[in-house]
């Protein structure tokens, strides 16, 4: 039993790493509509971004902020070039836009940084931590204090914020949005750089315990399913959905593996989310639309 | 009166969103032949209740009676299939594909021919084609849609649009013709020609139609039976002229302005 | 029209629904297909034939089977080489277990393998649909990949799950020369192409395009969902079936689950992206364009960028490249080449007047 | 020796080229094509189905319809039995079509559709005709006859050819300003030797192939587009509708093409209208490889590129005689086509022509068709 729960923790507090990836793409979801296939690929931006100019000599914050510039710059370019031309353009479109984007995101990182593997080192020690009878990674610990830190600035964000409130207006409503004199294309880019912010920290988080590398992109493949159980439009869901699937990734590893052979991390949380979609079509936060005709 | 069963009848139908009422007990029959026109202001229920005909929402209560035979729960596909047929608020044509592929669809219930010997063009498929393709072009030849058979459903104009799916209804051969604001949007002139091409697939093919329609001459002048809605509440029912003299009505609709 | 068209004219619906209305373009596609049937195999040489035609091909029907799902039938999918690779795996299978077993019958039957697992993963869209359905193709992606490499029954125990072509031999003729490679898979290809045109022309194809355009006013009118959105991705499968087991037999020789990967999928998205969804001419132009464009571009860095760049660099430039013209497309065009080419066809066919 | 008369002039074309191409039509999305020797057999039935109607000889049949097979059909089958075919423009203004129909009094009416028949029977119509069964069930009129019923009564012995090639074919009305009607008769023999005239001055063969946006608008059209068609034994070809005259006239690729001067202007003006703009590159090639005093390679590529596909765009590919019926066009259209190299060739009733006798003109008849007759099994 202390084994099954020591193994929830575990799966758990990954779970959170999942969720880091897929609130930045929550974000850009409510307030623009674009399922952002790209967000993997700022990850590994950022994170090669961060790791090179540290290893440049550049101090760590003076790293980081360079790298939130550059996230910035980022997002307007992605905003001039990508959204803004494909305004109005059916949700499909816009999606297949991200894959393209994801290509060159990736391209123009390795073209800039190199292909070769970095190590990130934040100085946190990867060390079990006992925690009422149960070994805990200290790191996980840390990423979930991270995660849950973050998820509190952008609430203060989103509550608290003119930019926030009119954000929700626009995830509300685009043409009243509009109506009300709105510029949708600031909101936007405003979305595409926090959403960078957002993949800076994972990129750093998952960065320490991957190795800075071009898999960092993939981590968005584990961040979809984490995406369907929560709901698209929900960074509270977001966060449940990684619960869900860190625990029961973790669960199934151990207590299905042997049965069917290894490796089934890959698809297991696929799997799951179908299940979650045949029974709830929207995700569990996810609002369900009633189809007008 | 006619002594046959009504084509259509509708009893204690109710229907909620979220627990928000759109139609309350709501109950009408149609007359085989007949133009039934439902009249109401904006979120009246009138739409759902079109909705809950044709199977694309399921009542909360209540019976539909269509044909002799009654449902609790009609599906769209099995509206289809008893001959239901129907247009939409807002056009919901298929966009991408040709004026005679649109009402080529239509027709999808006829088509005889498996998919098997579509891909050999084999089989029935060369015959079946043929078949129903007379059929569609009988259709746009008698709404007057010829010179666009080729063109893009979406780069038409949207009274074309409007005639194009009403030429997609009536490709199915229905028996009830479901017609959501068949004018909404439309000039005079074009809703005098919609008009006459109602008419004249009611009198040509006998087909039962049931219409939403905000312009109330034209109801007037098309319609025999007239029902009239207000929060989702029936508040009228009879012909034309019944409706006009109605006190709950003229104060419900007909005495408010839009 | 720099071609004259008057005075063609059709006295009958068959003679209105055959492929092409014009005597020119008949002339067109019949110089077409002596040139490839008949011209390349005598004259090509083995690089031409390896690198080039061969892998275009197989990704054009590649292209063909994700366009009938998601150009024509509108169910978005990331899962097509997964459905490759379960046609390649089966029909090295059907090969390997059954002795006599014609190669053509396999190729066949590992198109049906694919089909029915097409259908298992399409099972899940009538429920849930657009970015939800990703989901259920991109397990499809990650599961058949790695059963594929966790059970080695599939590989016949080979220790990386690699499997190798046997001779391929149709009709008694040994046809593994690279000249015979390519005629198999150019007539697979063409009879293939052929089928898709006649359903995609059919009720079958307006039944895919009423619902990918507006299901419920499909469902309205009385068409199917389910049945149509399963046969959409059975048919689909089928054709990324026989394209992932020419991909295997006909171009590599060997192949390994791997293979078949993400990359691919994407690959094979971004064909039709490019080419032009729903359009059967774009799974050519769309797999002319990624199979040419690598090598354009390395011949031509090799000629201007020699010594600037590395060549592990060209990679990433590449992939900038595709990215960017994924995006410019979808702004510019988002029907693909073979709506430029329409464009074309039509200005031309007005020619010299606007409209 | 054949008799002159259109009826007769049509049962010896259904004798001599029974299986050629008569009418072609185009409806439902094809054309849809009719032999001589149907084409007879149908005027034939119509015929008979007219005279247990009541028409006779000397009675008008009115066809109050747009241009039509239906009604170019009816009005052989009632010259047939010597009676008259009086078309009538249904794009009238309700007034005058109102002076027009009561001052025709005809008993017997062709309409074409609902309106025409509502119109029909208000001015004392007892025989109508219908072609469009759309809107018919409103009226349980037992006057009504379906073109297709006239069509489908089972043909037993066909009725006695009536025509004398002095009876009056067609007679065209019109109203005058000062809302007089004006009565125009055109007698069989007449309007067949100045067709007759046509086919031999521009030899015109049976392989033409005519195109009729509007078959009785004119007197142009009868004299030289109908009776020529009889006599020639030519194919006439009918758009869908007057609409889709322009696309179906380039599917269709005429070789002979009848129209009045509104024709061309208005083919003029939309060609105008589609061309490049003047300042553009395209615009500028056009207008350069257009100049009519280029040189010999400005004029090849002028032919190449802009007149031979611009001609194909408009249906002229296969034009052998473009014929302009009626008032002249004006030196500036002429230029334009001829600068296309369509040669408008105009014809009108002031030919000297009439010295021809009309023995000779048969005599002459008689060697073209077998001239063409050659050329077509060569």
């Amino acid at each position: 039993m202390d084994f099954f729960l020591e193994v929830l923790t575990g799966g758990l507090l990954a779970g959170v790493m999942y969720s880091l990836v897929a609130i930045g793409f929550v974000l850009i979801y409510k307030a623009s509509g674009v399922f952002n296939f790209a967000q993997g690929a700022m990850v590994l931006f950022a994170a090669l971004t961060f790791v090179s100019l540290w290893e440049h000599g550049i101090p760590f914050w003076g790293a980081f902020v360079m790298t939130l510039l550059s996230m910035l710059a980022l997002a307007w370019g992605v905003e001039r070039v990508v959204l803004r031309p494909l305004v109005n353009r059916p949700p499909i479109t816009l999606f297949m836009a991200t894959l393209g984007l994801s290509y060159v995101i990736e391209g123009l990182a390795q073209l800039l940084w190199g292909s070769q593997v970095h190590g990130l080192e934040l100085g946190i020690s990867d060390e079990p931590l006992e925690v009422g009878g149960m070994l805990v990674s200290q790191f996980d610990l840390f990423a979930a204090g991270v995660a849950g830190v973050l998820v509190l600035i952008l609430s203060l964000l989103f509550n608290k914020t003119r930019i926030g409130i009119t954000l929700r207006a626009v995830a509300d409503d685009q043409l009243a949005a509009l109506a009300v004199g709105i510029r949708l294309e600031r909101i936007w880019m405003i979305v595409w750089a926090v959403a960078g912010f957002v993949g800076l920290v994972a990129g750093l988080l998952w960065g320490a315990r991957l190795g800075v590398q071009f898999s960092l992109s993939l981590v968005v493949l584990k961040a979809l399913p984490v995406l369907i159980i929560g709901g698209f439009t929900s960074v509270g869901g977001a966060i449940v959905g990684g619960l869900i699937i860190g625990a029961s990734e973790k669960l199934a590893e151990i207590y299905l593996g042997p049965l069917i052979g290894g490796g089934i991390e890959n698809w297991f949380p696929y799997v799951l989310a179908l299940l979650f979609l045949l029974v709830r079509p929207s995700g569990i936060f996810g609002e369900r639309a009633i189809e007008r005709v | 009166m006619t002594a046959h069963a009504p084509l259509l009848e509708l009893q204690h139908i109710s229907l909620s969103f979220k627990g928000i009422k759109a139609i309350t007990d709501i109950s009408f029959a149609v007359q085989q032949g007949e133009i039934c026109a439902l009249i109401g202001p904006n979120g009246a229920g009138k739409s759902s209740l079109l909705n809950v005909i044709n199977g694309v929402y399921q009542p909360d209560e209540g019976v539909i009676s269509f044909n002799s035979k009654s449902y609790s729960r009609m599906k769209a596909h099995q509206a289809a299939v008893q001959g239901i047929a129907r247009t939409f608020q807002n056009i919901a044509l298929f966009k991408g594909m040709s004026v005679l592929d649109n009402v080529l669809t239509g027709r999808n219930l006829k088509v005889r021919s498996n998919w098997l010997e579509q891909m050999l063009n084999s089989g029935r498929a060369p015959a079946d084609y043929v078949s129903q393709r007379i059929k569609a072009e009988e259709v746009i030849d008698f709404l007057r849609i010829n010179q666009w058979r080729n063109s893009i459903v979406g780069t038409l104009p949207y009274g074309l649009q409007k005639r194009v799916e009403l030429a997609r209804a009536l490709a199915s051969e229905p028996r009830l013709l479901l017609l959501d604001e068949p004018m909404a949007g439309m000039n005079n002139e074009e809703k005098a020609e919609m008009s006459a091409f109602i008419l004249d697939t009611q009198r040509e093919f006998g087909t039962t139609v049931v219409l939403i329609e905000h312009d109330i001459g034209v109801v007037m002048n098309l319609s025999g039976h007239v029902v009239v809605l207000d929060y989702g509440k029936k508040v009228g029912d009879g012909t034309p002229d019944e409706v006009r003299h109605n006190p709950e009505v003229i104060a419900a609709y007909l005495g408010t302005k839009h | 029209m720099l071609y004259r068209e008057s005075g063609q004219f059709n006295t009958s619906y068959r003679a209105d629904q055959r492929w092409f209305r014009l005597w020119q373009q008949r002339w067109v596609f019949a110089t077409w297909m002596i040139l490839a049937f008949v011209v390349v195999p005598l004259i090509g040489n083995d690089y031409w034939l390896n690198a080039i035609l061969i892998p275009f091909l197989v990704l054009s029907l590649a292209g063909l089977g994700l366009n009938l799902l998601t150009g024509y039938a509108g169910q978005i999918s990331l899962g097509s080489a997964a459905f490759m690779a379960i046609g390649a795996f089966a029909t090295y299978n059907f090969q390997l277990r059954i002795e006599g077993m014609p190669l053509l019958i396999s190729l066949f039957l590992g198109g049906l393998t694919a089909a029915g697992a097409g259908v298992v993963f399409g099972l899940p869209s009538l429920r849930i649909k657009g970015f939800y359905l990703l989901v259920s193709t991109l397990a499809a992606q990650f599961f058949v990949t790695w059963i594929l490499t966790q059970c080695g029954w599939f590989s016949n125990y080979n220790a990386s799950g690699v499997i190798t072509a046997p001779p391929l031999v149709v009709l008694g003729q040994n046809i593994s020369s690279p000249a015979g490679r390519y005629l198999l898979t150019l007539s697979v290809a063409f009879v293939l192409f052929w089928l898709a045109r006649n359903i995609v022309h059919g009720e079958l194809g307006r039944r895919w395009m009423a619902v990918r355009d507006m299901d419920t006013a499909a469902a309205v009118i009385g068409i199917p969902i389910l049945q149509t959105k399963l046969l959409a991705f059975a048919i689909s499968s089928f054709v990324l079936g026989i394209a992932g087991a020419l991909w295997a037999f006909a171009y590599l020789g060997t192949v390994e689950p791997h293979g078949f990967d993400l990359s691919r999928s994407f690959q094979i998205l971004f064909i039709i992206i490019i080419g032009g969804m729903g359009s059967i001419l774009g799974s050519f132009l769309g797999a002319a364009f990624i199979v040419l464009l690598p090598i354009l571009l390395s011949n031509l860095s090799a000629t201007f960028l020699a010594g600037w760049v590395d060549p592990g660099q060209l990679e990433n430039l590449q992939k900038i490249i595709f990215g960017a013209l994924i995006i410019f497309f979808l702004i510019k065009e988002p029907q693909g080449l073979a709506r430029l080419l329409e464009i074309v066809r039509q200005r031309a066919r007005v020619w010299p007047l606007r409209f | 020796m054949v008799d002159n008369t259109f009826p007769h002039q049509l049962l010896h074309q259904a004798a001599t080229q029974p299986a050629l191409v008569a009418l072609r039509h185009k409806y439902l999305g094809i054309w849809h094509q009719q032999s001589w020797r149907e084409l007879s057999d149908e005027v034939g039935s119509l015929a008979r189905a007219l005279a247990e109607l009541g028409l006779g000889q000397g009675d008008t049949l009115v066809l109050l319809t747009y241009p039509r097979r239906e009604a170019l059909l009816l009005s052989m089958a009632a010259q047939w039995l010597g009676a008259i075919a009086a078309p009538v423009d249904p794009d009238l203004d309700k007034d005058t079509l109102a002076l027009l129909l009561s001052h025709l009094q005809s008993r017997f009416v062709f309409a074409e559709g609902q309106d025409q028949v509502g119109q029909a029977l208000l001015h004392g119509a007892t025989r109508v005709v219908y072609a469009e069964a759309r809107g018919m069930t409103a009226y349980s009129h037992e006057n009504l006859h379906a073109y297709i019923e006239l069509v489908q009564t089972d043909t037993k012995g066909v009725h006695p050819l009536m025509a004398r090639e002095q009876d009056v074919a067609f007679a065209l009305y019109r109203i005058t300003d000062e809302q007089q009607v004006q009565v125009e008769h055109f007698r069989h023999v007449e309007l067949l030797q100045e067709g007759r005239h046509l086919v031999l001055t521009e030899r015109l063969g049976q392989r033409e192939e005519a195109f009729a946006a509007r078959v009785f608008a004119t007197s142009g059209h009868l004299r030289y587009l109908l009776s020529p068609w009889l006599t020639a034994g030519f194919t006439l070809n009918f758009p869908e509708n007057i609409v889709t005259r322009d696309a179906d006239r380039r599917e269709l690729g005429p070789t002979l093409v009848v129209g009045t001067r509104e024709t061309y202007q208005r083919l003029e003006s939309l060609v105008k209208a589609r061309l490049p703009i003047a300042g553009s590159y395209v615009g500028r090639f056009v207008t350069y490889a257009l100049q009519s005093d280029g040189s010999r390679f400005q004029k090849l590529l002028a032919y190449w590129l802009i007149k031979r596909p611009l001609k194909d765009v408009i249906g002229f590919s296969h034009i052998h005689l473009p014929l302009l019926i009626g008032p002249a066009l004006s030196q500036e259209s002429l230029h334009f086509f001829r600068s296309l190299g369509i040669h408008i060739r105009t014809w009108d009733k002031i030919a000297n022509w009439r010295t021809l006798s009309a023995t000779t003109s048969n005599k002459l008849l008689a060697e073209t068709q077998t001239d063409s007759i050659k050329r077509a099994l060569s």
